[in-house]
């Protein structure tokens, strides 16, 4: 046990056993993710009240829900970097962050546009929304504070501070939102609900989530192997691969 | 002879930033006045109507005590930083975590306090129901504090960039948001004849959390800054 | 297939634009977020080689000097 | 004197300050690798390099206040006084409200021991304007007016001597020749010679060298 | 050898304010989502309401305008003051009219024209009627540039003092007063079925007045307060 | 060489710079009054006095950036260059953007001419980096280059050598020397004296004194 957390904090095995990993893991996904998507598009029968447009779950929900997911999986890298002072774990959790922005941007952009034929309108301050707007902000603010610091071990520590404030304040931020969205407007606006929805709907979607999750791994995993190469370009093991 | 005791030095901290908050007779009119005119900024923008604005007040309100915070938040260490006040500060026996609440304290008592302390008379120009006052002023003091709180974490992990100017607002604003829907939900129900208690009693948890965990990061995040 | 003819499923009975613009975004972002790094990676081990190559010109010759 | 390399052994006993090892590469340069001393009661000891040579660098390791990007270790066994590029002056405040904000983490002061270390700087007359109408000098005055009032036996000045005249670095000087004989520590960075009548160990950080630390000499 | 033309001059110090503001490419990004932040603000304190937010929209965006400019305008001369470049500026040989005209216009392009670019989005977010957006655009084009160039005078006079935080907001708010007005009013109109030609027309007549003036009066206070 | 006293007299033909029973008092503090001087092609005055004396204040009112508060009159005869307390880098800029445009409202120069001036000022490698990464040094360096391509024949310096290494300090003074032997003249501020093989003139504000000049010496 010990042995691997050692060896997770190696850079040199970590950017080899990543390269392994995503040898067979990208293929997989990307086939996946273009069965999922045909299927979805193509062979399912449209829903009785929203037509066609309905489509568009196959991506919005995946998208959400896996942008969600990516912010604590980047607050659980940023609290293992601050404890246990690990310096790999602070290449994940600045890795999580543009996946996770691209994600939630899929799903703001998926939701405006499937709320034009649905509600007639692109934009409502419906609360599941507002709070994924905010999630982007939250996104985007780790983003900005890494790129901002000039060393770059320092940058890491300080977006580590800010994904456990984040941690902290999530899940205030969402009870408030919902909360503040019940208050001024009895629910007026419904997404489906997840029980009503059809078997022959639902596999497409699972499949679809599945290959998100997988996707948002390959993409984590591809900007780590960068963001090690970039941290250790000065050492002999990056030398002779880079020589090499 | 011996080294000072830690309340006494929280208490020179507090009184030192006071003072050069204060240092000029015109510095205290000068927030009072901002708060005035951008109240009635709101009038101007969104049109006279009494009816709608009465309805809005408490949401105007408390959007300015953020953006007032907000505007003021970045300058919490940045000057102590620049001249090198800051480094003496990680290096001096004492302990951060109460420095670090003296400086934002000291922030809040010119922002958020004052403002809280002058909000009746703001109510008032956007006529707002009068029983709601006591809320609002409630619901202020509580708010800004959470709000100053936070606050000092964004400037805190921006103050060794060059530019921290816009990227401090981004981080913060996130984290200012639940406080807004409280803070004017609150006073929202005392005008729709509901009672504001709870949202009173989750303002004042929130503070609770903010005190025991902001100076925390607050001093971690100086740590970082200072090495940036 | 749901649909009758590819005319049919463009279309999607008058949501077509909405689902497959959808579509077309989301392909476009995950395409530039597994393309960005594989990009940004090989342009960083062309500078790092460039380096080790200067460096080792340069070895022979003293490091920086500060004489005016 | 004795301001030896010490590598890979126990912090001598004694020794206020203790560097193993330590080693600086910033912006692809290597400004000083495995470098390894230890720094005594009494020790005066002037690190000297040219411009962007790591003086700074080296201090603010030393101090504690670089933290990441470096390698090796410092081991502090007493409180340390840090003055360092900024001073720290607040220009709203008066150079009394200054120096007493200055030394409030250190101990209680009365009010004529303030004054008096001002009056020892040059500043008697100008306690209460405002600092920020101080001539240049002035300004780096006020700080260094701690230094007569410090309990900490261990003192890192960076370039000290800045924008002080003449007569100011004399009597600098001499307080830190007293510092160093009543067993305090002074490591200072400056591109002048200390004109003193008292040992002074060099570090000369324009080698980057294993053992960078030269016997000083009577000057 | 010759002293560089006048326009090649001032072609130079624009591009070295706008490198300055967009050094990294996060810079561009940060007070595009600044303003994104804000919108969302308004919103949570005034509650979701559609039709109410629709109402609110030109305004909601015209003081955000007008806060954006009143949040950077302190900004403007102060890094430059702080190290020296200003006196450098003063004492170079060519004409401060332009120079400093150089200065606002850069300011200007990276919160004036920003915000008018994307207002589009944001008045889609508030749900402002379509018809209304191509004079939300060109009264915020018009009415930024006064800001900015009337935020400079204010900057100007408070740079050489030691906290001119508030006190800029204090001598520039009643001049941006006017700005605000007939920006949201010319929005309103449209929604309300009016021509908005003349509001606009007044907007031009401003900015023309203020770009004659501004410059002048703020090479003159630059001149003082480098003396302060 | 004569760096006399001109009370009342016209601008003297020829000179660069010429002050008229200037008197400043701050703070309620005279520090000089009547002073009265000309400032010739190839001249090198060395203002001196101790920290707080007026040395920065004079050299402002000489340059034109003080326009209150004192009395007498400074004529200006040529295009000047001023270096003050504060470098005028700007921290997210890089050593070549920063001289660039320093010297933006003088001419235009070729880039390698910049390149050059860079190099000349030990900044050779240094010329893309942010400047906020620089050392102090190495910041005032970036300033001082603008010596280098400068077309101004009267410069103006407030303490120059602040923060410079003794070669930076050697190289500093060779350019000086050059710049008044080809015609050019020098007022500057300084705590050290200036070891120049050429006649320095001493305007030394200690005493606050109507003739404030003493002949300088071959040092
Ligand atoms: C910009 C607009 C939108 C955003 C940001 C958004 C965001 C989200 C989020 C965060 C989820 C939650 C996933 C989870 O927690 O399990 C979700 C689920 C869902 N959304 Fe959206 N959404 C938007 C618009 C829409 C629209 C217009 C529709 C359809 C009318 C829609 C239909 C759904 C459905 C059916 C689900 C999954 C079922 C459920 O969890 O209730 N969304 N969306
Ligand atoms: N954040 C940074 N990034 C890259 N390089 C840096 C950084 N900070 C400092 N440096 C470099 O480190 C070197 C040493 O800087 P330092 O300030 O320690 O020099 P110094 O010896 O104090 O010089 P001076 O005599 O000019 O004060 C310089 O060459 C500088 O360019
Ligand atoms: N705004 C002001 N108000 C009052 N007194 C001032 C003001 N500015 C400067 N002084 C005083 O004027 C005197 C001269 O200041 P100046 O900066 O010219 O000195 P200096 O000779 O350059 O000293 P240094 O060697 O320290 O740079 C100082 O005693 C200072 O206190
Ligand atoms: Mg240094
Ligand atoms: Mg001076």
């Amino acid at each position: 046990m010990w042995s691997f957390f050692h060896k997770l904090g190696s850079p040199p095995w970590l950017y080899r056993i990543t390269g392994s990993i995503l040898r067979w893991l990208l293929p997989l996904t990307l086939i996946a993710l273009a069965v999922g998507a045909v299927w979805g598009l193509l062979f399912t029968a449209p829903d009785f009240r929203q037509g066609n447009s309905y489509r568009i779950i196959y991506i919005h929900v995946p998208s959400a829900v896996v942008a969600l997911a990516g912010y604590y999986v980047m607050a659980f890298a940023g609290a293992i970097s601050l404890i246990w002072k690990m310096k790999m774990a602070d290449v994940a959790m600045k890795s999580c962050a543009p996946v996770g922005a691209a994600l939630t941007f899929i799903a703001l952009v998926t939701g405006a546009i499937w709320g034009k034929p649905t509600w007639g309108t692109w934009w409502v301050w419906d609360a599941r929304i507002t709070s994924m707007l905010i999630l982007l902000f939250l996104y985007l603010g780790v983003i900005a504070l890494y790129e901002a610091f000039d060393n770059k071990e320092a940058a890491g520590k300080a977006c580590a501070v800010l994904t456990l404030v984040g941690t902290v304040n999530i899940p205030i931020i969402y009870k408030s939102v919902d909360w503040w969205y019940s208050l001024h407007q009895p629910a007026s606006i419904k997404f489906t609900g997840e029980s009503s929805i059809d078997p022959s709907m639902l596999y497409p979607l699972l499949l679809m989530i599945g290959s998100f999750y997988a996707l948002f791994t390959c993409a984590l995993l591809m900007n780590m192997r960068l963001e090690i190469l970039r941290r250790e370009s000065r050492t002999g093991w990056v030398r002779k691969l880079v020589g090499a | 002879m011996s080294a000072p005791g830690l309340l006494a030095f929280c208490g020179r901290l507090l009184r030192r930033q006071l003072v050069l908050a204060l240092r000029r007779p015109v510095d205290i009119g000068n927030p009072l006045l901002f708060f005035a005119m951008v109240v009635a900024l709101f009038p101007l923008g969104l049109g006279p109507a009494p009816a709608a604005l009465a309805g809005f007040a408490p949401g105007i309100l408390w959007i300015i005590a953020l953006l007032a915070n907000l505007l003021t938040a970045d300058n919490l260490f940045r000057g102590d930083f620049e001249d090198g006040s800051l480094e003496q500060l990680l290096l001096s026996p004492q302990p951060l975590y109460l420095s670090v609440l003296a400086y934002v304290l000291a922030q809040w008592l010119v922002t958020g306090l004052l403002l809280a302390v002058l909000s009746p008379l703001f109510a008032l120009m956007l006529g707002l129901p009068g029983a709601a006052v006591p809320t609002l002023v409630a619901s202020l003091l509580l708010g800004t504090a959470v709000l100053s709180l936070v606050g000092g974490i964004g400037a805190a992990l921006t103050v060794g960039l060059k530019r921290g100017g816009m990227l401090i607002a981004l981080l913060i604003l996130p984290f200012y948001m639940p406080v807004l829907i409280f803070g004017s939900a609150a006073v929202q129900a005392v005008v729709g004849g509901m009672p504001a208690a709870s949202h009173l009693a989750i303002l004042g948890a929130m503070l609770c959390l903010s005190v025991a965990l902001a100076p925390l990061a607050i001093s971690a995040a100086l740590r970082i800054s200072i090495d940036a | 297939m749901y649909f009758d003819s590819l005319h049919a499923a463009l279309a999607m009975e008058g949501h077509g634009p909405f689902v497959w613009g959808a579509y077309a975004i989301t392909a476009l972002v995950l395409l530039t977020l597994l393309v960005s790094p594989v990009l940004r990676a090989r342009r960083l081990r062309r500078e790092l080689a460039g380096d080790i190559r200067r460096r080792e010109a340069a070895a022979g010759e003293g490091g920086y000097a500060s004489r005016t | 004197m004795s301001v030896a390399g010490h590598s890979g052994a126990a912090v001598a006993a004694g020794s206020l300050l203790q560097a193993r090892g330590l080693g600086l590469e910033r912006g692809g340069r290597e400004l000083f690798c495995d470098l390894s001393f230890a720094v005594r009661p009494g020790h005066l000891l002037q690190v000297e390099g040219a411009n962007g040579a790591g003086k700074t660098s080296l201090l603010r390791i030393l101090a504690g206040l670089s933290r990441y990007g470096f390698s090796g270790q410092v081991e502090r066994a007493a409180p340390l006084l840090y003055l360092g590029h900024h001073s720290a002056v607040k220009a709203m405040l008066s150079p009394r409200e200054n120096l007493a904000w200055h030394i409030a983490g250190e101990g209680s002061y009365r009010a004529d021991e303030i004054d008096t270390a001002l009056a020892q700087v040059g500043l008697y007359g100008y306690e209460d304007v405002p600092s920020h109408t101080l001539s240049a000098g002035q300004h780096r005055r006020v700080n260094l007016a701690r230094l007569y009032l410090s309990r900490s036996p261990l003192w890192l000045l960076d370039e000290p001597f800045t924008a002080i005249d003449r007569d100011g670095v004399a009597a600098l000087e001499a307080l830190l020749v007293r510092h160093a004989q009543q067993g305090g520590a002074v490591v200072l960075t400056s591109h002048q010679r200390l004109s003193v009548s008292y040992p002074v160990a060099r570090l000369d950080l324009r080698a980057g060298l294993k053992e960078g630390l030269s016997e000083g000499a009577h000057t």
